[in-house]
């Protein structure tokens, strides 16, 4: 087996990172030239064409020492230092799987769905891969940052065009919400191209250039604004409801499964290791937890009272990326692993969510909760795999919710006991939003008429539904394999924060001279004793 | 058990002492998992059959062709066959067990499940006296309650769903009784949790019932909260949840009483109250009695309930160190106790009495727990699944008859409200007997299981009350009194429903009388057998001081405190460090003295009495049937009956302001504050563009004046400027 | 001696530019136009330039005063007099507007001391009355007209053509368009 | 006498901006920016005896434009004025969008 997979590595060299991103684009000239019907089997197949590809990486991903794999890099923009770089570590591999996986299960689940303008429709979710995929594996930041707002346009128009009712003010809600974050983002990351003097755009770059603390709190906060409306943090949090509700279902699953990722992304890849010491600034971190506990409790609360059953999901996915973010600033390996299995578990459980809420949307066109009721009688598939869907997404043990929460608040409760005690509150008000949302739509009852001629699962659905299910329980069950792949990046990520606490305790000026080069590295990390990093400045 | 005593006398080889091999420890889990997997492909199945019939407007009956469904056959054998082989093959680890003097428990880990740098959690299970205890018992009676089932819901539709979340629950269960560390055991606590969500809410077309089931299910969540902060603090002190590590470096890691440790035992002990209803979280289990009856006596008498007890025996070495938890779990099992005895006087639902009962006998166990008498916790846990599940089984049996009875003159009376029932003495005569010989165990009367183990509980309190250096001792000694009241109580209560349900003339319509029938035999056969279990099952640990007098037959029986010496290895290290902190237990009561022979021959003498003056008291007393008896009760007993308003001041305090706040939280902050904030943003652009346009009147006149102003303002910077 | 011309020509000018302002009839104002431009021409004389002032009554009052009088003829405007001056806020801020601009005219020409910005003012007028002297009062402006600034006199010949071709096309008739 | 004159120059000016903007009649607004480039004139000249005949010249090349404006300016409003019957400023608005 052993030599399969080396000759599987080798063949996956160069290439694979480019193939998954530019192929879907083939894809889409493939939908627009196919006619009308065929569109969306054409959609499906190249994704899950791309998906199956994708599936390579699990095996030949080595998390080695945490750094960048699989990398290349051609120049592109020469006067701008701006290079067409790509590259693969333990935190994108999972993201990458997860959005080659969703694509084709969202295009799947769209069958029924959308009946107008099918070709473009598919066009655009292809696009959408390409775009949410390069963000994922972009190690250049100004590629990095076009494919963050390539992936706003898409988006944009599925939201608007296939969706609900206030789907026009919906998506330009959306759109003008990130747009916003994403500008000041920009202003940031020229800030540092042109302080770091180096001329260049590469990560490896942005992570030499010496920044003073002040510095970094307003490059901390402009980022953190831009990642933040993407997470979406607590008070940032009012488009996405709204963008759920008028979404069309596979619109639904992409915004929820993977563009929210791009928001906690961003704080793992950019804001972590960009500004350590900013990141570690005590002010920061109490700041960041309260916003995250605060967005737990808040949503929580929020969605127990939504008559929209779709927004109750938009609700609780604020609820989850709260537990991402306490575990992301809780800056403990426990609490960046729990973080980055919440964002996987949330990722399929929400995913496999909208997708049930659509088909009920198919069946009954409607989404109150009170038009539902006794569907348990009528469609037993479907209430298994539903009450199956609510136990991950409320955490309970066995599945991927329950891993990533319990991590995330064990990590968090390792360095601010406080914060994790009242985010663990957060467990029981999952209980308190998702059970009466189930008994309602599928117990109680069954005395709609309507209600009564509610197909259950036709095999479509089951196709659709039995991957992520099969995850959830999987990644519960046996979570060791997520962990030990993302475990050398977590650290790297974590070292430098590290590296910037003791440096800042140690009372280093002002200018902290963060990875100025090889050697200084080297001495300022033998004076803080911890192991030495020869791959930190790849 | 019937089994063990003959092993016991044969005297099989003993294996040597060092080593055992536990025979497919890993299988008794499985086979449960197994039977829930085939029997919810076969529920799926059905399911899809009768969800096809309602989808076209029909209701599904499997009963058209023969007597026997074919939905049924299946899952009739696989539910209770798996726990008949689970109980086998854990019966089989006991005598290998037994015969091993075993000193360390046996941990096998099958796979790693939460690997992180700093937290190394396995998929492990621990094989040692305790467990196998618990392991027996959920077991052995879950097989005894599988085949009750069988008849009790033989003409349910969802008859296949049933088995397949009854196997699920014991699956739980089972992992949370053999897990190795406190998060293996977290899995079973939430799996319980969810199986009796699920099972309580069985009925789920039905909103009462699924209210329960979510009802249940949060409450329960709200124990689980203080269970994972305990883990949390249990890791940040250890680096690991195991259970080997944790009690080996307890003592050098947590000196008596200090703060981290009472904090951990006290959360541990909410999550203990959560799913052991004790009083602040004790509300759902009453509501619980919504599921079917077997579910009641399974889930909320004999094993779930219990499995706080368990955990509190479990991690004895960290209570040990913390008298103060100690004293509040003694504390709130007491007074859980006393406050279930008293609201099960008032109540007329046979299935809430019991189950005040069960919450009652929940509180003395906690009380022996918090006592530092673990091996009296766990026996009275054991006996206590005798003749609670044989009452349960028996009042469903009776619930069981009367739903026939009132279903064929198709009367929309109660079946489970006792004020309908009354002589069934001479229609069911065998559950009446069983039933009689179950009051008598619960109500303490020798020498039967409940005597034992409920008077070593209180025989233990009134021993440490008198403990020298026992700083509670004063509190103690309350405890025992209190105990001693309601285990008076007790005897009251469960006479009132015996009198209620058997004796007297049947308040039971003219028509029905004729159909009540006793139950089949597939129903009477585990209640025999659970009968004798109560009988006997007390002579298991009787205590020294009674084992040579009147009360223990002069030495006739061969196993005096065995319970004790088989528990030994578990609980040795935390009497150890409770006499380190609070001295040698005294050896007579405090108040009035007297050693535990005279008080144990007090305690039965006065449940006798309570028992025979009830009898003759309410035997003749008319009892107005459901239907004259509309009136609520007033005043004391309205309190009672009112089960103390716990429902209605958690619904005003808790419920309805976390409402009220979602709603505001939702309707004020999230439209008002925030989307107010957002969508002023764009009105603002609207505005300033809507401003700018003012100017633009089309006459030269005003852009003349505009432009002199620009003159003006230019000239004015270079002159002034 | 001079002086005293000075006073009357600008209180001439002055009336003249208030006449033409508050006048009810454009011929009215026409005609204080043209007093104005006459006092101006006279100031032109005090200040030695002779050819300019000539020019100024010959074109500017000749001219230019005569094509309005034509137009004015042509619309047949003077009998529909309305009031159209304008009063209430707009004229109010007018007059604050005015008002404030000439207060920094004034300001900005009050620090010019007698002989102009230049120190050597007054020996860069004795240089040109020697000029006027010699070259006549019309060469005096000829010379630099014809030599530095040729380009301006040629470019001031296209502006003109531009400005006949443009009135010819915008005031005639569109017979094409029947826009009469 | 010069500041007189710059005094005088800078009154009319003033005058003719207030004519511009109160008076409704187009063709009187055009004599007040008449009035107003007469008073740059006097301007030019009462500096350019103290500053170089340049002023003078300058003069010379306003009056060019004062009349090639003139020209056009009427024409303008000869079509307007056949187009809306009036002259008044305040009936014609294209200007506003």
């Amino acid at each position: 087996m052993t030599d399969s997979l080396a000759s599987i590595q080798i063949l996956y060299e160069g290439w694979i990172l480019h193939a998954l991103v530019w192929l879907p684009i083939l894809g889409l000239v493939h939908v627009m030239t196919s006619a009308g019907e065929r569109a969306k089997n054409v959609a499906f197949w190249w994704s899950a064409a791309v998906f199956v590809l994708s599936l390579g990486l699990w095996w030949t991903f080595d998390a080695g020492s945490g750094g960048f794999t699989l990398e290349s890099s051609t120049p592109w923009i020469e006067s701008w230092g701006v290079s067409y770089a790509l590259g693969l570590d333990g935190i994108s591999v999972f993201m990458v799987l997860l959005t080659t996986l969703i694509t084709p299960i969202a295009i799947l689940g769209s069958f029924e769905y959308v009946k107008t303008r099918r070709r473009a429709f598919y066009a655009l979710m292809l696009l959408l891969q390409t775009g949410v995929t390069g963000v994922f594996l972009a190690t250049d930041i100004f590629l990095f940052y076009v494919f963050f707002e390539l992936t706003l346009i898409p988006m944009y128009f599925i939201v608007g065009i296939w969706g609900g009712e206030r789907r026009i003010y919906a998506a330009v809600k959306f759109f003008l919400y990130t747009a916003v974050g994403s500008l000041l983002m920009l202003v940031a990351i020229l800030y540092i191209y042109f302080s770091s003097g180096t001329g260049s755009f590469s990560y490896e770059a942005f992570l030499a250039a010496d920044l003073s603390m002040r510095e970094q709190l307003w490059l901390f906060a402009a980022f953190a604004l831009a990642f933040g409306i993407k997470v979406p943090i607590f008070p940032l949090h009012t488009w996405l409801p709204d963008a759920h509700v008028e979404a069309p279902t596979p619109g639904s699953v992409i915004l929820a499964s993977l563009l929210l990722k791009m928001g906690t992304y961003g704080f793992l890849r950019f804001l972590l290791p960009l500004f350590p010491g900013a990141s570690q600034h005590p002010t920061v971190v109490a700041v960041m937890l309260a916003l995250g506990v605060a967005g737990i409790i808040y949503a929580a609360w929020v969605a127990a009272v939504q008559p929209d059953a779709k927004k109750l999901v938009a609700y609780t996915s604020v609820a989850h990326m709260g537990f991402v973010m306490i575990g992301v600033f809780a800056l403990t390996v426990n609490g960046l692993q729990g973080g980055l299995v919440v964002m996987i578990s949330h990722g399929v459980s929400t995913g496999a969510l909208f997708l049930l809420l659509g088909m009920m949307y198919e069946r009954r066109h409607s989404r109150l909760i009170e038009d539902f009721g006794g569907i348990g009688r009528v469609a037993p598939m479907f209430a298994t795999a539903f009450v199956i869907t609510a136990l991950a997404s409320i955490g309970l043990p066995g599945t991927s919710g329950f891993i990533g929460e319990f991590l995330a608040l064990i990590g968090t409760f390792e360095t601010h006991a406080v914060t994790a005690i009242v985010a663990a509150t957060g467990v029981i008000f999952a209980a308190y939003y998702m059970l009466p949302m189930v008994q309602r739509v599928l117990f109680n009852k069954l005395d709609k008429p309507e209600n009564r001629s509610f197909a259950d699962l036709s095999r479509r659905e089951m196709v659709v539904l039995g991957p992520l299910v099969a995850l959830m329980i999987w990644v519960g069950v046996y979570p060791t394999p997520f962990l030990e792949r993302m475990e050398p990046s977590v650290q790297v990520v974590l070292e430098r924060v590290e590296g910037a606490r003791t440096a800042a305790h140690r009372g280093a000026p002002e200018r902290m001279i963060v990875d100025a080069g090889a050697g200084e590295e080297a001495e300022s990390r033998a004076a803080t004793g911890t192991v030495d990093e020869e791959d930190q400045d790849r | 058990m019937g089994s063990v005593a003959s092993v016991l006398t044969s005297g099989v080889p003993v294996q040597e002492a060092a080593h055992w091999e536990p025979v497919l420890p890993g299988l008794i889990i499985l086979l449960p998992l197994l039977g829930f997997v085939i029997n919810g492909v076969l529920a799926l199945r059905a399911a899809g059959w009768s969800s096809a019939e309602v989808r076209a407007g029909r209701e599904w009956d499997p009963f058209a062709g023969s007597e026997r469904p074919s939905t049924h056959t299946l899952p009739t054998w696989i539910g209770p066959g798996v726990m008949l082989v689970a109980f086998v093959l854990a019966a089989w680890n006991f005598v290998g067990m037994f015969g091993a003097e075993l000193h360390e428990p046996v941990i096998r880990s099958y796979w790693s499940w939460i690997a992180t740098s700093t937290l190394q959690v396995d998929a492990a299970i621990q094989l040692d006296q305790l467990s196998m205890v618990m392991m027996l018992v959920v077991t052995g009676v879950g097989f005894l309650i599988h085949v009750f089932s069988v008849g009790y819901m033989k003409d349910d539709v969802g008859y296949p769903r049933y088995f397949a979340y009854l196997n699920l629950f014991v699956f739980f269960m089972l992992v949370l009784v053999m897990g190795a560390g406190y998060a293996m055991m977290f899995i079973g606590w939430e799996g319980v949790g969810l199986c009796s969500y699920l099972l309580i809410g069985y009925w789920f077309t039905d909103r009462e019932k699924s209210d329960a089931g979510k009802k249940a299910f949060i409450v329960n969540r709200i124990g689980d909260f203080g269970f994972l902060l305990a883990m949390f603090m249990l890791f940040q002190a250890f680096g690991t949840l195991d259970f080997a590590t944790i009690f080996a470096e307890a003592e050098g890691h947590f000196a008596v009483g200090g703060g981290t440790v009472t904090a951990i035992t006290l959360l541990l002990m909410l999550g203990a109250a959560g799913k052991s209803a004790q009083v602040p979280l004790h509300v759902w289990l009453p509501d619980a009695m919504a599921g079917p009856t077997p579910v009641s006596a399974l889930i909320h008498a004999a094993t779930m309930v219990t499995a706080g007890v368990y955990m509190v025996v479990r991690s004895g070495v960290l209570y040990a160190l913390a008298p103060t938890s100690q004293a509040v779990v003694a504390g709130v099992g007491v007074l859980t106790a006393l406050i279930a005895a008293t609201i099960a006087l008032q109540q007329n639902d046979i299935k809430k009495v019991l189950a005040y009962s069960t919450v009652s006998q929940l509180g003395f166990m906690f009380l022996g727990a918090g006592v530092g008498a673990f091996t009296a916790a766990i026996f009275h846990l054991m006996t206590h699944a005798f003749f609670k599940a044989l009452l349960f089984l028996g009042a469903g049996a009776v619930i069981h008859s009367m739903h026939h009875a009132l279903h064929k003159v198709n009367s929309h009376e109660d079946a489970q409200d006792m004020r309908n029932m009354g002589g069934l003495k001479d229609r069911m005569r065998i559950t009446w007997v069983v039933m009689w010989i179950a009051t008598l165990a619960i109500a303490g009367i020798w020498p039967l299981a409940g005597f034992f183990s409920k008077d070593e509980i209180i025989w233990y309190t009134a021993a440490w009350a008198g403990a020298e250096a026992n700083p509670f001792g004063g509190l103690y000694t309350l405890y025992w009194v209190v105990a001693l009241v309601t285990a008076m109580l007790t005897a009251f209560y469960m006479t009132r429903l015996m009198v209620m349900t058997f004796h007297g003339e049947t308040r039971l319509e003219h028509g029905a009388r004729s159909h009540l029938h006793e139950a089949p035999r597939v129903m009477t056969v585990p209640l025999i057998l659970l009968a004798v279990l109560s009988v006997f099952g007390g002579w298991v640990n009787v205590p020294p001081a009674l084992s040579e007098s009147a009360l223990g037959f002069f030495g006739a029986l061969p196993m005096t405190e065995w319970l004790h010496h088989w528990l030994e290895p578990i609980t040795h290290d935390a009497a150890a460090i409770q006499v380190a902190a609070l001295g040698e237990a005294a050896h007579d009561a405090p108040l009035l003295g007297g050693g535990e022979l005279a008080w144990a021959l007090v305690s039965t003498l006065a449940a006798a009495v309570v028992v025979a003056v009830a009898v003759r008291q309410l035997g003749p007393r008319r009892v107005p049937t459901a239907a004259e008896d509309a009136t609520p009760p007033t005043g004391l007993r309205g309190v009672l009956y009112n089960k103390w308003y716990f429902d209605e001041i958690f619904d005003r305090t808790i419920v309805q302001p976390v409402l009220a706040a979602s709603r505001w939280c939702w309707s004020f902050i999230d439209t008002v504050i925030i989307d107010g904030f957002v969508n002023s943003v764009g009105n603002f652009t609207r505005l300033a563009g809507w401003f700018g346009s003012l100017f633009q009147t089309g006459q030269a006149n005003t852009y003349a004046f505009v432009l002199t102003l620009g003159v003006l303002l230019v000239l004015g910077a270079a002159v002034f400027l | 001696m001079t002086e005293i011309f000075f006073i009357l020509f600008a209180v001439v000018a002055l009336g003249g530019a208030v006449g033409v302002v508050i006048s009810r009839t454009p011929i009215a104002s026409l005609l204080f136009m043209v007093a104005t431009l006459a006092s101006v021409a006279g100031i032109y004389v005090l200040f030695e330039a002779h050819f300019l002032a000539a020019i100024q009554v010959l074109v500017y009052a000749g001219a230019i005063m005569v094509l309005f009088l034509f137009v004015i003829m042509l619309l047949n405007l003077g009998h529909d007099y309305r009031a159209d001056l304008r009063f209430g806020l707009w004229s109010l801020l007018g007059f604050v507007v005015v008002g404030l601009t000439f207060g920094v005219l004034a300001q900005g020409f009050l620090d010019v001391n007698d002989t102009g910005f230049r120190e050597d003012g007054a020996a860069v007028a004795a240089a040109l009355d020697a000029a006027v002297q010699e070259q006549g009062v019309a060469g005096v402006i000829a010379e630099p007209l014809f030599t530095d600034y040729v380009v301006a006199f040629e470019l001031m010949g296209l502006l003109l053509l531009v400005a006949i071709v443009a009135a010819v096309v915008l005031a005639k008739p569109r017979s094409r368009s029947g826009e009469s | 006498m010069l500041s007189h004159a710059l005094l005088l120059s800078a009154v009319l000016f003033v005058i003719g901006t207030l004519g511009v903007i109160i008076r409704r009649n187009a063709i009187i607004i055009f004599l007040c920016i008449e009035l107003q480039l007469n008073a740059v004139n006097l301007a030019f000249v009462a500096l350019s005896r103290y500053t170089g005949i340049e002023g003078q010249l300058f003069v010379f090349f306003v009056m060019t434009v004062a009349a090639a404006e003139a020209a056009v300016g009427l024409a303008i409003i000869i079509s307007i004025f056949r187009h809306y019957k009036t002259v008044d400023v305040d009936k014609f608005n294209l200007l506003k969008w």
